[in-house]
């Protein structure tokens, strides 16, 4: 089953993947396991009136595509969905896990949103693990342990999205 | 979606407004959450829906839409849905839905039983309706493609029952609701026939065929002759309908060729499909889904040799094809690896895909040159051995 | 999986048997469809006065033993049951398909009663499919295409048992 | 069972009063037909109850009671039951009774969601009870040995929830009712601690110690010192727990020794796993169940080298044994092939049970030499991933 070689596929990766998984993202990690709401920033957004396009490389159906640094599912791009949209008939997880990844593509640093699509089981292709920052379900912020298919109208877990929200605090 | 709020309230918290070298290209744009994909309402001719019981978990069965000429497994993957406890399938186009007969226990593998009819949408692959069946009938077996069937024009579906006692529920697909329950003693499947009725076929090797009137209820119901013995000369319920003649294949190697225009069943004279060695290899059909046709007006056959008591249901090497008019063979397709189903595609270019019991994997085939194109595996599957060409 | 070696294990066990799967049993096989119900005939015993032992060899978990020739299924054996009886917390089916099978130990051919035990998921244990007799679902005495989860409070298949009725008519 | 008369009805017609040569043995007696096996309401040492969640076909978990002493699958394999959407377990054998929570909905994947709790009879593997839970809350993760778990001398069981906010739902096992829900603001798990309570893992790296009074009702709360860093210096919210002291392993490979039988959680001082060579190779524990302990005292720890950050989900080549006393290394096991996680079974002569990744097959080995037993696989297992001996 595929379902194991990516076990093995995963382990060599992450020996090679060392990217830090620290900063701003944590610091904020017992205040919203608490529950407590945090203030609203002003997120990043692409300068349209730069000529230059920005720039995101890589195989969204491959477990090493850069979104996927702190990943653990079905890959939703497999499924009948892209990286960031959910496949026919399933509905979107509203809350979810959080990872910092680097795009190689432009050097920065992503917040990614891997928003779980729910309400058929599971897909079954492109099982991916990478795990990088990834905590016990004691960080809600940073765990991929849980099925997160919360506030979703089923609790069926079907694939997980990769969707960038904005670029996180340098450091 | 409002409750999108609740990902941003956690997730903006952690981002800035960028500061980077100036000849960076610029960021990319935060991306918009809960977008849901949607699927054209009728099938393009080079996609499969493929139906996987899950027989190791058939309380999850998948029903997979896959597009078999894409080249990559993220292009092939375009959607599924779940059939419960070895549905069986029907697919219009016209209406641009799916049908599905499904069973549920309150506590999933036990507790109260109910037995549905799921319509789902072909384009948003949600269910858009169910039909409550009579509790503990529906007919629940290896997947089959007879066992739920359009027919009256299409308005209708005719869902085969086996308690063991047969009948067939008559379901109106505007309306939604049960028009009827036509019994049919003895005699199971629902092969469309005439105008507006169904055959079912019975254990003294015959047909019962069954004409309705316009509210459903039984108009006319006559068997046909007796053509073949249960016990010494079977043939598969199995069929490949051309041209309103249903091919019916028998398990020692004979084409019965039946009529279904009008409205009873009128069986034809039967002939071989092998003949000379290959006759005395015992060449025969054998496997799961073992027949289907294209739109050229050609049928297919799974085939193994050393047909003997009990090997029916294995599967074959082999693919034969069959021109109907000329009662001859017109291709001889031997498969890479062992095969245990087949289903061929819509349109003037026919794809042949096997199951290949070893790997469970589905392979395509040129079903007019015979030529391997590729293998599709990875995408969850457990048992999917049963194909359809979608529309 | 061991589910498809189990197909070609199967193939080439069945090419060996050639068993005649005719006789009294299927005369029957109309009347039974229909419905109708059938004279209650007085059923074989073992005559326990006799010194002898009744003789059934072979290994029940094995696909190959004598009384599985028209099996298909997970073998309630390697399940937590028996040949002949169901494993904890399922159900037995009430009505079933049958087969006759030869007793290698006696030479005679038994009626086999192969009922489903039922109200668990799939054993997934001895898939054993040999099919010898079988008929498609027209043929209800005789097809082991259908589950026969028929009857029970639970509709979800576990596994078959392989029950002897009797001795079957001699021809 | 008078519906049993139905067969007799079909099969009698075809049964014959036995004519046999002389030298013919006696025929085979009918046999009864309904009989259904029964178990042991405590199970033998040497038995394991293994939960297979099931990850491709999650309604459909299953858990197996297997003796894994046994040579032959047919005497492996005892028996099983559901356990839907990726439930947790907890076993009493006092009562003789399995606990697991589940999920349904009434159309299996969709529909109306109920979240349960099934009593199922140790000896007859039937439910015998249910507790309806608040819907949406239990903990639906990994499958996870302090999720669920025996307080309060085995007289009620506290079930984790999170939603993602975090509580504890106590349930008392003679009334098979709940008792009341206790807020664990943002700690998670039920980690059994002093005469009537529990501990949850907070994200401050410290305990959140809950008593209970005698109606469920929270009579005392509070927090430990902080021991570690969520972000720096995790630890595994899996743990063994030894007379009292759970055992709970960091990513470094670190042990913290935490004291619970006391009303508050009591850590103490922590020490390394590896040490010298080894430290430099960073080892780790690695995999999914990664900690179990035998009745003789010592905890058995699944560890990888090379320890970076993501590998602690992998699983790994060694199992390592401790002796919590001497805070030492007692043995080392090379597994014969990779392993994703682990137990260990009752009793004087203890087996280790390790799930190999790449077959999903059972290894066993002899807890105390070490020696490889066999490998216990073709149960029909798909993700067997965290086994616990059986009482």
């Amino acid at each position: 089953m595929n379902f194991f070689d990516r076990f093995f596929e995963r382990r060599s990766r992450d020996l090679a993947h060392r990217t830090s998984r620290r900063g701003m993202l944590t610091r904020f990690g017992a205040l919203l396991v608490g529950g407590a709401a945090v203030p609203l920033l002003p997120v990043a957004r692409a300068q349209s009136d730069q000529p230059a396009q920005p720039v995101d490389e890589g195989d969204s159906t491959s477990c090493d595509y850069w979104r996927y640094c702190a990943i653990d599912g079905f890959l939703c791009s497999c499924c009948g969905g892209t990286v960031n949209t959910c496949p026919p008939g399933t509905e979107m997880s509203p809350i979810t896990w959080i990872g910092t990844c680097e795009n190689p593509g432009d050097g920065r640093k992503y917040v990614i949103s891997y928003n779980d699509c729910c309400g058929k089981s599971s897909c079954g292709a492109c099982l991916c693990m990478r795990d990088e920052g990834d905590r016990p379900p004691y960080r809600a912020d940073k765990t991929n342990d849980v099925n997160w298919c919360l506030g979703t109208k089923s609790a069926t877990y079907h694939c997980s999205t990769a969707i960038v929200l904005g670029v996180a605090f340098d450091r | 979606m409002p409750q999108f709020r609740t990902v941003f309230l956690i997730a903006s918290s952690f981002i800035t407004s960028q500061v980077c070298a100036q000849d960076a290209p610029p960021a990319l744009a935060p991306e918009p959450l809960g977008i849901i994909e949607t699927l054209p309402a009728q099938y393009p001719e080079n996609w499969f829906i493929v139906h996987d019981a899950s027989f190791f978990h058939m309380s999850d069965g998948k029903v997979y839409i896959l597009d078999v000429t894409a080249k990559t497994l993220g292009e092939q993957f375009k959607g599924m849905f779940n059939s419960s406890l070895i549905g069986n399938l029907a697919q219009s186009p016209a209406r641009g839905e799916i049908y599905s007969t499904e069973t549920f226990h309150t506590r999933g593998q036990r507790g109260d039983r109910i037995d549905l009819l799921t319509i789902w949408d072909s384009a948003t692959l949600s269910p858009v309706g169910e039909v409550m069946l009579p509790k503990g009938k529906r007919f629940m077996g290896i997947p089959q493609r007879n066992a739920v069937t359009l027919i009256n024009d299409g308005k209708w579906l005719a869902i085969a029952n086996f308690s063991p006692a047969t009948s067939a529920t008559i379901v109106d697909l505007d309306s939604r609701e049960i028009l009827s329950e036509v019994g049919t003693p003895g005699c199971v499947m629902t092969y469309p026939t005439g105008p507006r009725g169904f055959s079912a076929l019975c254990p003294d090797g015959r047909f019962f065929s069954t004409q309705l009137a316009e509210d459903g209820s039984v108009a006319q119901q006559e068997r046909s002759e007796v053509f073949f013995d249960s016990d010494t000369t079977p043939i598969f319920d199995r069929a490949a309908t051309i041209d309103g003649i249903a091919y019916f294949p028998s398990f020692a190697g004979l084409i019965h060729p039946v009529d279904l225009r009008g409205a009873v069943a009128s069986v034809g004279e039967a002939w071989p499909m092998a003949t000379g060695e290959e006759a005395a290899e015992n060449w025969a059909p054998s496997g799961v889904a073992i027949i289907d046709k294209d739109d050229l007006g050609r049928f297919y056959l799974l085939m193994h040799s050393g047909a003997a008591d009990g090997t029916h249901g294995g599967g074959g090497p082999e693919v034969w094809v069959f021109d109907p008019a000329t009662k001859s063979r017109v291709q001889r397709i031997a498969l890479q690896s062992w095969g245990l189903s087949i289903a061929v595609s819509r349109g003037s270019e026919p794809l042949l895909l096997v199951t290949n019991p070893e790997a469970m994997s589905l392979e395509v085939y040129d079903a007019r040159s015979g030529e391997f194109q590729q293998t599709i595996t990875g995408f969850g599957q457990e048992t999917p051995l049963l194909a359809t060409g979608a529309q």
